[in-house]
């Protein structure tokens, strides 16, 4: 076995509802992600993308197969508090305000007020939205709902950040600042970062490794290594390798040309 | 976004509308009051019937100023407060676990309902042999019929709990206690304080039934006394101050709803 | 469903008009639809206290009358308000509520009695040795209302015995009486000459019955109508009254079949109920029994509304002999 | 999403977990009836204070081959029937009103939360002289307290349907009709079938209160009778029936909901 | 007046919330939109997007200015159900099954039931998933439940389609799919559309003119017409005009490189 696997999935399968009627999600799908790894995970809607996040997080079961976190269970591993998810829709607390709603995960921990409102406000400098602090989710847009819903899961410093389609509804601009953010966090602190996306540019932009996904029942197609060099910036561009990557990800899953 | 109410009321200058209130409600007391002397005209009933407000109202003033209404109106007060104060405290901490246990619903909630069934004239024996009578016991009883609209509600709210938020929680490793002071409570707050609204009147009429039934004092006493004396408009001055009372504690009820789900009202 | 077979037991009886939740009669009917139906309101549950009714029904009395009759039940004092309004025709009320209400102004007037001497008594267990007036100072008794003829019954019997009220301790104990005092909540309970007593007895019990008659001259529960049918339809009263004192007499001189009478007219009385029923019967009657069925002493109007006045109950000065008439008493 | 259930009862095995219900509510009912036997036991209760289960079941298999529970059973069921169709009447079209304006909630909440507290038998004359008593009366009036949780159910539950919903449906340029149907009744039924639960149970007190005041049939007048003969068995026999009743109805009303809310399940 | 506009903004200003405490959405936005258009707005999260689209849909009123829709007033035109909506988020009814979310607008219009059945067959089969027909939303994927909401807007054959965001969760081959459907519909039935957007290549593949906004609170920063032919086909990307174009719309956006 590879010492340096954080996470380990093996021959994983899932399937929603009754075992007759019920949605095969995913079919025998095994990964390793190591240690400190930026790995993307990227496929046609429907494949099980969500569904393999929430198996790692602990919130769903495998049906078959097994999963290993950190050398524990992903029970043991989420009452350690290994994983920091950023779900696919904001799943903001509408009855509190943004501010509450970053601090929230902070005051499960325990933290004393000062440093969550001091976390809390730097993460709103972060996402620039310093100044709705004090309003409700409710009053928010819906990219700005999911920027408050990354800056939540940043509050809290897990080992490892389960990042399900976090920039899929932000503009261009606020999406290439955040990638920026997220690359210098992990590079900071070597977080382990799972990253579902649809964008295959973002995926090759900030990943060591990309994890193709194939149609429902999803199993992982291919999983290819992003040897771009580290720091990225915008620079990365203009690398023939960069294109030449881009061009492999849109091939593997299906995408004829390459822009 | 206030244009989506399409059912607004009237289509009146934005000041008129906020403040119609002040005048529709003195209004409809009015129609209320007018409605009443004109029953009284028209069937011709005598004060023993049906007294004129006027004469109910000067039974309220002639017993307030001997404080005789002061007296057993705070008798019955704090039994209600103490009935409700019970009736919640069950109905939160039962309804919790049922809403949590749906294996512990089915096997409790036979029980919980046949107390919803039980005239307390029937166990009346048992309870004045047991418990005896007193303000402590006749709010206790009260808080029979209290509890269970808030029981319902309480299961409903937390039951109504979106699944998104748990898993939220659950990723957190949120401990019981947290789920159910950050999530629960919050989530199942509009829900539940509907129980709140239902369970305060009912204490009213709970208490005030119990004290009918055996109580020297309260309320309840005094609408008893007042038959037996064929005094109705003391009866019927006691009825409005019961009905005062009720919608009182309603009100309040609601006033604290408006406080406490003031982020509804920004997001609309 | 009950047959009615007189049990020759040692039999237990039912109660009589108490006040709240349990209760009268009450009547229905229009005023106009019932021009030839007699709405009465009985002041309690189907019960065979009321045998003497249920004869006269059922033996054709009322309808040799000329009378239909209809039998409401309810609160007591519901049938006060009502008969004062001439919602219903007749009330059966205790003197003191007839009191009461002409002190209000009702214009109800007692036509005839039926409950001789006033019904209410107070019971204890013999172990508790209370047999006079004087030995309830210092005991706690239950009684069920602070108002009611089971009150007035109370009061009565202190004012007879010139014993002060707060010389005793009360409890009000609502309907639980028979059980408030065999479980020892309390030393004494106050209730119906037919009704608490019989069934203590019926549970094997001892007791100690003191009669507030004996004590008070307080006019018991009879019929009552308003002076405006007095003065419309007398021919009404008179037949009423008439038909209703032969149903007494039957109920006194064939108690079995008053009994099977009743037990047609409430098959719950029957079956298990059966020795209840009957010894309530036998205990009835002793009520009934009286030297001039129907009527009742001015003298005992007279007393009864001194005590009343004195007492409290009463407070306005009225003439107490527009509260009652004799004249429709065969 | 079964496995966020982490409060799920007991690690058992899946066919145990499922089919426990049919173990533990017998023993639940065990355990009720030998504390009750303990109690008559320890006490020392005679049968006219406390009879016990035996004795109850002697009585009721009594009365009712004599014809005697059944007769006053249908007249009691039919009461509350008719008494539950009439306030579910006046909670769901009222209650919709309600929720649909605030002004007029403000307006007219007052009058019905005063029914609520006034004890029927204050006004009693004055209900005998209007309407008469009778089986549709006592419906009527036991109504009264039916009404008010699925009142304030309906209140909560229709202005608990979310925004964007509303939005989606105004953008077809739905009609009233077809917002409250296809949109309105489905997204309030959770909250609004909680009311119904509460009501269901009231409509049975309501109806036994009704006739312990006047009634010569059914089976509040069968309580009033027992009580009065002293025939505890019976008393007893009947309230039990009358528990049974409300846990019937109850249970009736929770099964509706199973399969109304049938989407519920298949998301979690 | 430009008589072939079919939807004329005006000066319009959306204040959120209490005058002194609330939040200025957009200020000052006039746009006019020609009838059979495809008209792109796109901007950054929180400018004002959806806003100016409920606007038009008559589910919020403007604070200020004048908007028209085909000659009415928003309300209307509204009642005469000219618009379609796709919502930012899918907004499907949890208690309906995925084939009767697609029929409640032909329900609404009173469609017979055979009609609405087999209309709902067409676009299931459109957006892919008729095996997915008597399942409940909550048993789908986010993207999935986009699609859903898609073909739901797309079954009343509404004069005016405004789409927030439609193709925001998709994978980028579902979301080129669908484009070429929408494009497919639009050349048919000349239907108009305003069409918000993150993605600068789509909108510039779809539109005839690109409308891009400032941040909060919004303005219409610039209005590009997209010169490029039609029919428009994967070759379209062949064309330097089309990068071009692709450059102007980032400039205008002020996103830096090209790409
Ligand atoms: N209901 C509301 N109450 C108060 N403010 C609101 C409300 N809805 C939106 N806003 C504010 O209006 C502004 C514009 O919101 P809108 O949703 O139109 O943005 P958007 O351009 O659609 O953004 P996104 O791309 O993130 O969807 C935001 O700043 C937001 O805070
Ligand atoms: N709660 C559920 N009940 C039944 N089936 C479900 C449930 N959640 C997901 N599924 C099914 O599982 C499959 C995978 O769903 P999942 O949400 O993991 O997809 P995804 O890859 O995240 O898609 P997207 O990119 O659209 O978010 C889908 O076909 C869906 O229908
Ligand atoms: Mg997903
Ligand atoms: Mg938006």
């Amino acid at each position: 076995m590879d010492h340096h696997s954080l996470i380990e999935i093996e021959a994983v399968s899932k399937h929603y509802g009754p075992a007759r009627d019920g949605v095969l999600a995913l079919r025998d799908v095994s990964l390793r992600i190591r240690a400190g790894e930026f790995l993307s995970i990227i496929g046609p809607s429907g494949c099980g993308k969500s569904t393999l996040l929430k198996m790692i997080g602990d919130l769903l079961a495998p049906s078959a197969g097994r999963i290993v976190v950190n050398g524990k269970t992903p029970e043991a591993a989420r009452r350690a508090r290994e994983c920091g998810i950023v779900f696919q829709t904001p799943t903001l607390m509408e009855w509190r305000s943004v501010a509450q709603n970053i601090e929230l995960p902070l005051e499960i921990v325990g933290a004393p007020r000062a440093e969550r409102q001091q976390r809390a406000n730097a993460l709103l400098d972060l996402i620039r939205l310093r100044e709705f602090a004090a309003r409700f989710p409710g009053e928010l847009s819906a990219g700005m709902q999911m920027q408050v819903s990354i800056a939540r899961a940043l509050a809290f410093r897990p080992a490892i950040l389960l990042m399900d389609e976090p920039f899929g509804a932000l503009d261009e601009i606020t999406r290439e600042r955040l990638g920026r953010e997220l690359l210098d966090l992990w590079t900071k602190t070597r977080v382990t970062i799972v990253f579902i996306t649809h964008s295959v540019p973002e995926a090759v932009r900030l990943s060591d490794r990309v994890a193709v996904m194939s149609p429902r029942p999803g199993r992982i197609e291919r999983v290819l290594a992003i040897d771009l060099p580290r720091p990225r910036s915008a620079a990365t561009r203009d690398l023939p390798r960069y294109w030449e990557l881009l061009r492999e990800v849109r091939a593997a899953l299906g995408l004829n040309e390459p822009k | 976004m206030r244009t989506l109410d399409w059912n607004s009321e009237m289509r009146l200058p934005t000041f008129v509308r906020a403040h119609i209130q002040y005048i529709l409600i003195p209004f409809a007391l009015g129609l209320f009051l007018l409605l009443w002397e004109t029953i009284i005209i028209v069937n011709r009933f005598p004060a023993f019937i049906l007294p004129t407000p006027r004469e109910v109202a000067h039974s309220f003033g002639a017993n307030w100023q001997s404080g005789i209404f002061p007296r057993h109106l705070a008798i019955t007060l704090f039994e209600i407060g103490l009935g409700f104060s019970i009736a919640f405290t069950f109905a939160t901490s039962v309804g919790y676990l049922l809403a949590k246990s749906p294996l512990l619903e089915k096997i409790v909630s036979p029980y919980l309902i046949a107390t919803q069934a039980i005239p307390i004239v029937a166990i009346a024996p048992l309870i004045i042999i047991w418990i005896n009578t007193g303000s402590v016991q006749n709010a206790l009883i009260a808080a029979l019929i209290t509890f269970f609209p808030m029981l319902v509600n309480t299961i409903i709210g937390v039951r109504s709990v979106r699944e998104e938020y748990r898993a939220l929680m659950r990723s957190y490793a949120a401990n019981r206690w947290q789920v159910f002071a950050k999530l629960e409570v919050p989530a199942a707050l509009p829900i539940f304080l509907g129980g709140v609204r239902v369970g305060i009147t009912l204490a009213v009429i709970g208490v005030i039934v119990v004290e009918l039934m055996w109580a020297d004092r309260g309320l309840g006493f005094l609408i008893n006394f007042a038959q037996g004396h064929l005094d109705t408009p003391l009866l019927f001055a006691t009825v409005a101050a019961l009905s005062a009372m009720a919608i009182g504690l309603y009100l309040t009820v609601v006033f604290i709803e408006k406080i406490i789900l003031r982020w509804r009202r920004s997001v609309q | 469903a009950g047959e009615p077979t007189p049990a020759p037991l040692p039999l237990p009886p039912p109660p009589p008009p108490t006040k709240a939740p349990v209760a009268t009669a009450v009547p229905t009917a229009a005023p106009t639809a019932a021009s030839n139906e007699i709405n009465v309101v009985m002041g309690y549950i189907p019960n065979v206290q009321f045998a003497p009714w249920y004869v006269a029904q059922s033996k054709g009395y009322f309808a040799e009358a000329g009378l239909r009759v209809k039998f409401n039940w309810g609160f007591e004092v519901d049938g006060v308000k009502l008969v004062g309004v001439n919602q219903a025709d007749f009330a059966m009320l205790g003197g003191d509520q007839v009191l009461q209400a002409r002190e209000k102004n009702i214009p109800l007037v007692y036509v005839a009695n039926y409950y001789n001497g006033f019904p209410i008594v107070v019971v204890s267990l013999k172990e508790k040795k209370i047999e006079k007036a004087q030995d309830l100072v210092g005991k706690k008794i239950g009684l069920p209302a602070f108002w009611g003829a089971t009150y007035t019954g109370w009061r009565a019997l202190l004012y007879g015995a010139n014993i002060k009220e707060s010389d005793v301790k009360t409890q009000d104990v609502g309907f639980a009486q028979v059980a408030a005092l065999s479980q020892g909540v309390v030393d004494a309970v106050a209730g119906y000459a037919n009704n608490e007593p019989v069934q203590l007895r019926l549970q094997g019990k001892e007791v100690n019955v003191m009669r507030v008659a004996d004590y008070s001259r307080l006019v018991g529960i009879g019929l009552v109508t308003s002076e405006k049918m007095i003065a419309e339809k007398p021919h009404v009263v008179r037949g009423i009254v008439a038909a209703l004192m032969r149903g007494v007499q039957y109920s006194i001189d064939n108690p079995s079949d008053a009994l099977a009478i009743t037990i047609q007219n409430i098959p719950e009385a029957g079956g298990t109920n059966l020795r209840t029923t009957d010894a309530v019967l036998k205990a009835t009657i002793d009520l009934w029994k009286s030297p001039h069925p129907g009527y009742v002493d001015p003298a005992a109007w007279a007393a009864s509304y001194k005590f009343m006045k004195d007492a409290g109950f009463i407070k306005a000065d009225f003439d107490v002999t527009k509260a009652y008439t004799n004249k429709f008493v065969p």
